[in-house]
């Protein structure tokens, strides 16, 4: 290993225990003064118990409005190699495939243009290449994109998609989460690199409702798979699982609408009342199959605390086909209703979901051109506080 | 004279009205029975019976049909008679052959009994347009015309559970319908209108501003007075400017009219306390005998009736099976007016995947 | 029946029917001028679908703030003799038992100065005196106190409290809920009659938690009955039950935390997990009945919708003990604090449970002197929005 | 040149990536299994089976990393790997053969493999003072701090349900922490401190006092600059305005520190998804190893695992027993920052008198 130009006695500390240590990676590169530089300056930030970064001017790719997160110093006469250190958004494969070859020439180039550090993955998903000067930006770029790779999005614009393994490798994918995901990441190449909404947009692709990329939690628009005919039972299979699952108390008692009944003999599903949690299947994957009616929910709105709290995403379409065939143009038509009506009257940071709830969901949809339907609320509403239109005394009532 | 004034001196003690076996047994019941629709025993540690019968009433009563209830009392129970927080009467009475008669004598009356045990009880109800500035609709009468035909559930125990239906002529609820089974309220449909000249006199505008829950009301100068105007598309018709002040006119013959929630319930027994929610966002006043509202109750209730489960209330049922299907049994139609839009909004979105398809 | 002024045809179709009919009770009075306009004003408001009655003018008793309702006719051209048409707001006793002769006397009162209408009784509680004059109010209030009774509240003061028959007749009674309110009514005879609160406050006392007097709706502060031992069991009885009832699926399946097990001959219940809901003693009276370690929840802030919407109580003390030695003391104790604080804090027509909602629980918690305890929340927060004090440096954490 | 330059080319396409057997078998799997923790197996309609390998990573990892994840990829699974949504790498084969091997090499070379089934995953975390200016804590550290104690419930599969534990270094909560059975959360604890003579320069200041949730910003004139000042009663560290102008400087080396969140979850799965909730409101920065937040984490693990049922996840077991019992049991003491005061608060609140005594 190289030689180290900083004392890091607080940090070597975290080169200990069995869980792999991110010192010990830093050090991996500190054949480089910016890693050098950086560990330095984390030793320091040990010490003190603060940051020593700062946000601060814009950079960027020409033409492009994100990808780039400018950061620099605080301590830049101390640690000068780190004055300047972006972090480069790499949009990553669906699913987060790859090869070999594919991983090493990332590495190449990252290793000609930057600190050599990265996180697989970032939070939203892309490749996140660690630190950088402004002047590499253009170069690691043209590097980038000849090698057939391109940035992923960060400011006010539709950030990077990501999804899940799906039927790559999943038994219970509803849809094709890897088309569905570079489709319309291609789609909106433009929204992707060119901020103009109000702020953030996220989108991910969840095969199923067990939300393997947690998309109800952490995008503006969670494309759920789902069903809507009846769970396939194989009979013989769910006696077997008997032996070793106790299936009252496992399965039935765990249905969030007790739809099932075990007679020690055959498992009967009221499917009218499933609402496909996914929790029967999960624990009996052999015996259990969703049924063939495929498609999904769509959700929107969900978001992290800042400004309003944070918001999971709500029901917005019960179910959309997702067929590759139709090339998703139900969920674009869908979404750039939304981006304009957003985009255009939306505050600045607001998310879509905070925007739905100071527009009012009805409002909201009338806008879109979607009829309420109750699936979207968990009830309907208990105050009284109704804004009446002139219609009531036409089509209402009953 | 201001020295002999009586005053503070608080109600009566209840104890000078007890029965003697009630005073006998105070805090020693045991268990009590339903023997039959609006007839039940409470049984003492002691061995005592106590019998109740209970007839419903329209709440709204001469001095003498009180006075009638006296009687009977008088005749039947040692003159013991106490009042139900629905409003009905219960007449209370050691000797059970006795039951018989009273019954006989107060349904010939015109009081019917019943509303015990899983039947509907009497529609808790406010003032209307016999007594209530703010009203939005009648209340007795349309109480009046929704009891006559949910009789046989009044004296009947065949519903699934209890049924609370209550009644309201305006938002402020005085009838606590926020909670109930099946709530019919009155509402006011548009923003009030205001009458400048007599609004300096009659109310102190900072203070009229503030009561609007939405923020609708502004101060204006109209002609020359000093005044507020409302921001229609803010209105929510909540009439609560018109509380403070007189001059901002609610009521409006052409608009007001009824609105039906459903699902809500007080008690802590199984699930927690609910609130009501939308079922039907308005039907025109028709009086005097609103069909339209009684027939909207009428089949709520019939669909539940057959629907739900043993103890299960309304809210419980409608919960098992979901809003969605909710719609579909009553053939109600689920409108942009059901989706909440005030300051809780947000909370009440379907912010799961788990749905019914 | 005596003649009628009016020609009332849509009322009179009110009389039709099986339901006692309010129309017939009116006409029973109708030997009074006062009553015969309240028809005709009635049935003019049955044409118009509109009410004709109007607010206005303070009209009350000397010394009182409270307990008659002004109301006049804005048809008082028409209909002179309901020009002023008041109403009387008698505080009832507790749990609205009467006897024959307190019933007389109250009629024999009202005949002389009124309309000879009633509410038994009003949503609050009160005997309702249905229509009187201006001039009438102060010799009716002489009557009235004469004979041991007196006006309850109206305006932003404590209101009527009233409560379920508990002991007089209910095996569920936790406390003695009659006492209790007769106590407290006693005690806060100022604060009942001499409106000083930013806005209404209602006490109402319901023996257990099937709450008859629908405390936790309908008032700003909910005395429940409840307990804190084992539920007793008479397992003899139960097997009796079991020959009607199906344990399983109508008292185990419907046990809010699941608590009860029933094997065929026992019944078993996790004391510790029952959260006093009383199904399961609702449904087999005779076998189940609640602990002996008996006192009240205390639940505040329920109210109707004006003018930020409704609620309902919430827990504010768990488990009060409410021994009629004690002169309920603690509950007191507890109201005067709560009144002093919402008294100088609260904004005119506040109501409590908004107040609390304003400044903030635990805020509110800080003032009366209570600690805040686990129970009062269905869950701690989960925006992490929060106030830190300086304390967190020395007490918190764990 | 300009004219030579590569844009809006997006990702590869993914197809190039996966394995021949993923491609034949795509969307046609049939079930897997778990076949020891870390391995598992997934049978296609077709009969074939691909087995995945999954290992623990820092995230943060130096190309060499990479290249080494490469290298084994190339060796045992024809240059076949992927990542999973929580950061671990998974090595895909066909070969059952190679796995042992395999999982001995990448192990030898200091990964562990684990995290599936009723385990403990990777902590999604984020970047702390490696690289993030907002951070009130850094991100790696806790983590690894964390991950070294918690490492036997990744390696094997003994916890009732899945946990998920997250790390986000502030209240953006770019680990998306809100959701997740324990997440450990830096917080800052003061109202930020304003460089007056840089806010002009650096900001909008109608942007800055939109920026605040709580409205504490209001503009200022500050010796004579057009600045903003912060109410601090009304201040609750949120760091948005510092996100918003880095001249209102939120981070404080005393104060900063990390606060705990339990019972969340993301997926469908029996229950609704859930917000995680405050278990501990603060903990102070205790770098390198952070012994009280891992102490604190442990204790949680330890009393969920003792007490929870099969299946559950951490709040759905809290559901069931109640928080009152959760604060009893793991030690922890409730306390005025549990009770939210937020927007909605007061729909957090108690309004049933089901309570367990
Ligand atoms: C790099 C990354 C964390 C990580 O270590 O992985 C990250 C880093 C930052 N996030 Fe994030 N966010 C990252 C994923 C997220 C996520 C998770 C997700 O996307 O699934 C969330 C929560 C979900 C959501 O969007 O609500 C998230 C919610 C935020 C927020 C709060 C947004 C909100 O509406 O509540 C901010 C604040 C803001 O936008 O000003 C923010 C802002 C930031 C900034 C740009 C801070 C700033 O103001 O400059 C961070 C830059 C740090 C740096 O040093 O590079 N970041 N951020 C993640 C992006 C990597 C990638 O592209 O893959
Ligand atoms: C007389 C009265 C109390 C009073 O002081 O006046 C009363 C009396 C009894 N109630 Fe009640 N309840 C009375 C209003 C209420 C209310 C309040 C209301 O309706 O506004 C409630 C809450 C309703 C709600 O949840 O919306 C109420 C919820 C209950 C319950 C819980 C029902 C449930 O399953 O949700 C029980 C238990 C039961 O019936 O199984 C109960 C049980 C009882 C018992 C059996 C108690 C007893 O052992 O004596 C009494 C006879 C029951 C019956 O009528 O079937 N009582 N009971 C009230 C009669 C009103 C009426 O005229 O119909
Ligand atoms: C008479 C009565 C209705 C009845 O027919 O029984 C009644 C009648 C009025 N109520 Fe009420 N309220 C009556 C019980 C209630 C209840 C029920 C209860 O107490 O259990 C409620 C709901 C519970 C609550 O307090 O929240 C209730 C909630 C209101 C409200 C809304 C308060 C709120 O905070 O949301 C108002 C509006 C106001 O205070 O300005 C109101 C206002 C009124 C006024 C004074 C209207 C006004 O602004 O002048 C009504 C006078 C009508 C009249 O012609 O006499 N009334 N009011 C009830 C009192 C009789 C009695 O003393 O026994
Ligand atoms: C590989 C991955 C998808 C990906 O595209 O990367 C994945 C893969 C699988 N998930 Fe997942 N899940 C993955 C992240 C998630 C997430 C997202 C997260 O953790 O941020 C969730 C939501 C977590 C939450 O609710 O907070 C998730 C909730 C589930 C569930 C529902 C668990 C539950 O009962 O709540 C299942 C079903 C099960 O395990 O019984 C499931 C099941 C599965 C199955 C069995 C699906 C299958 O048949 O292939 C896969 C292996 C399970 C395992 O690891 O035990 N997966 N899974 C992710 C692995 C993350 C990791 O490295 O640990
Ligand atoms: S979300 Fe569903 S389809 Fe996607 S990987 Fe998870 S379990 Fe499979
Ligand atoms: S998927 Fe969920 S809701 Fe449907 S039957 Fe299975 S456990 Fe019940
Ligand atoms: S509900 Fe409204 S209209 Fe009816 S009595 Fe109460 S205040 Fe008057
Ligand atoms: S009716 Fe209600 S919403 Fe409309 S102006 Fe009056 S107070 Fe405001
Ligand atoms: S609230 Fe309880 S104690 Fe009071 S009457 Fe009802 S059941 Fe009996
Ligand atoms: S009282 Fe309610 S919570 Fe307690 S055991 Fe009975 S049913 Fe369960
Ligand atoms: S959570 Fe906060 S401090 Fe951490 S990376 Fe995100 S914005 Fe930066
Ligand atoms: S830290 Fe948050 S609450 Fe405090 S002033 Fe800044 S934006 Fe407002």
């Amino acid at each position: 290993m190289t030689g180290m130009k900083y004392k890091t006695p607080l940090l070597d500390e975290l080169e200990k225990g069995p869980w792999p240590s991110f010192v010990k990676e830093m050090k991996k590169e500190a054949h480089r003064p910016m890693v050098q530089d950086a560990l330095g300056q984390l030793e320091r930030s040990y010490e003190e118990h603060i940051s020593h970064w700062k946000h601060g001017g814009l950079v960027g790719v020409m033409g492009y409005g994100g990808g780039v997160i400018g950061r620099y110093s605080d301590l830049a006469e101390e640690f000068p190699a780190v004055a300047e250190f972006h972090t480069h958004r790499v949009n990553q494969p669906s699913a987060w495939f790859y090869t070999s070859d594919a991983l090493r020439t990332l590495c190449d180039i990252w290793d000609r243009h930057g600190s050599g550090l990265t996180n697989f993955h970032g939070s939203t998903g892309d490749v996140v290449f660690l630190g950088s000067t402004t002047a590499e930006i253009e170069p690691l770029f043209a590097d980038l994109t000849k090698a057939g790779w391109d940035l992923g999005g960060s400011g006010s614009n539709m950030r990077t998609p990501s999804c899940c393994v799906g039927p790559a490798r999943c038994e219970w994918a509803m849809y094709d989460t890897l088309d569905a995901c570079y489709n319309i990441t291609q789609n909106f190449q433009d929204e992707l690199h060119r901020p103009f909404f109000p702020y953030k947009w996220k989108f991910k692709f969840a095969g199923c409702p067990n939300d393997c990329v947690a998309s109800i939690a952490r995008s503006d628009c969670s494309v759920m798979g789902t069903w809507r005919d009846e769970i396939r039972v194989d009979q013989a299979k769910v006696r077997e699982y008997a032996k070793t699952v106790d299936i009252e108390s496992e399965i039935c008692d765990r249905c969030p609408t007790r739809c099932i009944e075990w007679d020690g003999k055959k498992l009967e599903i009221d499917n009218p009342n499933c609402v496909k949690c996914m929790h029967c299947i999960n624990v009996m994957p052999k015996a259990l199959k969703p049924g063939l009616d495929r498609g999904a929910t769509i959700l929107i709105g969900g978001k992290a605390p800042i400004i309003g709290g944070a918001l999971l995403c709500s029901v917005f379409v019960p179910f959309l086909e997702m067929d590759p065939e139709s090339d998703y143009e139900d969920l674009k038509e869908l979404t750039e209703a939304i981006w304009d009506l957003w985009g255009e009257h939306g505050k600045l940071r607001e998310r879509v979901g905070e925007f739905i709830q100071r527009v009012g969901l009805s409002n909201f949809l009338e806008e879109i051109g979607l009829d309420p339907v109750p699936e979207m609320v968990m009830a309907p509403r208990s105050n009284p506080y109704i804004f009446f239109d002139d219609e009531i005394f036409e089509t209402d009532g009953e | 004279m201001a020295d002999e004034r009586i005053t503070d001196i608080g109600p009566p003690h209840y104890e000078k009205f007890l029965p003697p076996v009630v005073k006998a047994n105070y805090g020693k019941w045991d268990y009590h029975e339903i023997l039959r629709p609006g007839v039940m025993v409470h049984v003492a540690e002691s061995g005592d019976k106590l019998f109740t019968v209970r007839c419903g009433s329209p709440r709204l009563i001469a001095i003498t049909t009180v006075r009638k209830f006296a009687e009977i009392a008088d005749k039947y129970c040692d003159g013991y008679l106490r009042f139900t927080s629905r409003n009905n009467v219960e007449f209370l009475l050691t000797d059970e052959s006795k039951i018989n008669p009273l019954i006989a004598e107060i349904e010939e009356y015109g009081f019917p009994v019943g509303g015990m045990g899983n039947a509907i009880s009497n529609i808790v109800h406010t003032q209307g347009w016999v007594h209530c500035h703010s009203s939005a609709s009648d209340a007795s009468g349309v109480v009046k015309s929704v009891m006559d035909e949910l009789l046989p559930h009044f004296q009947n125990m065949d519903l699934p559970a209890k049924l609370r239906v209550a009644y309201a002529c305006c938002l402020n609820m005085c009838g606590a319908v926020h909670c109930s089974d099946i709530a019919i309220l009155g509402v006011h449909t548009r923003a009030p209108v205001i009458e400048h000249e007599n609004l300096p006199k009659m109310c102190e505008i900072p203070t009229l501003v503030a009561s609007c829950p939405t923020g609708a009301i502004r101060p204006a100068t109209v002609n020359g007075v000093n005044s507020v105007e409302i921001v229609e598309e803010q209105c929510m018709y909540c009439g609560n400017c018109y509380t403070v002040c007189p001059a901002v006119k609610i009521n409006n013959a052409k608009t007001d009219g009824i609105s039906i929630w459903v699902g809500g319930k007080v008690s802590n027994a199984r699930v927690a306390p609910k609130f009501s929610k939308l079922a039907i966002p308005f039907i025109p006043n028709n009086p005097p005998r609103w069909p339209e509202v009684v027939e909207a109750v009428l089949n709520i209730i019939n669909v539940y009736a057959e629907n739900a489960r043993k103890h299960e209330r309304m809210g419980e049922w409608i919960d098992r099976i979901g809003w969605p299907k909710f719609f579909e049994l009553t053939g109600i139609k689920f409108t942009k007016y059901h989706i909440d839009d005030f300051k809780h909004a947000g909370e009440t979105f379907t912010r799961t995947a788990q749905i019914r398809h």
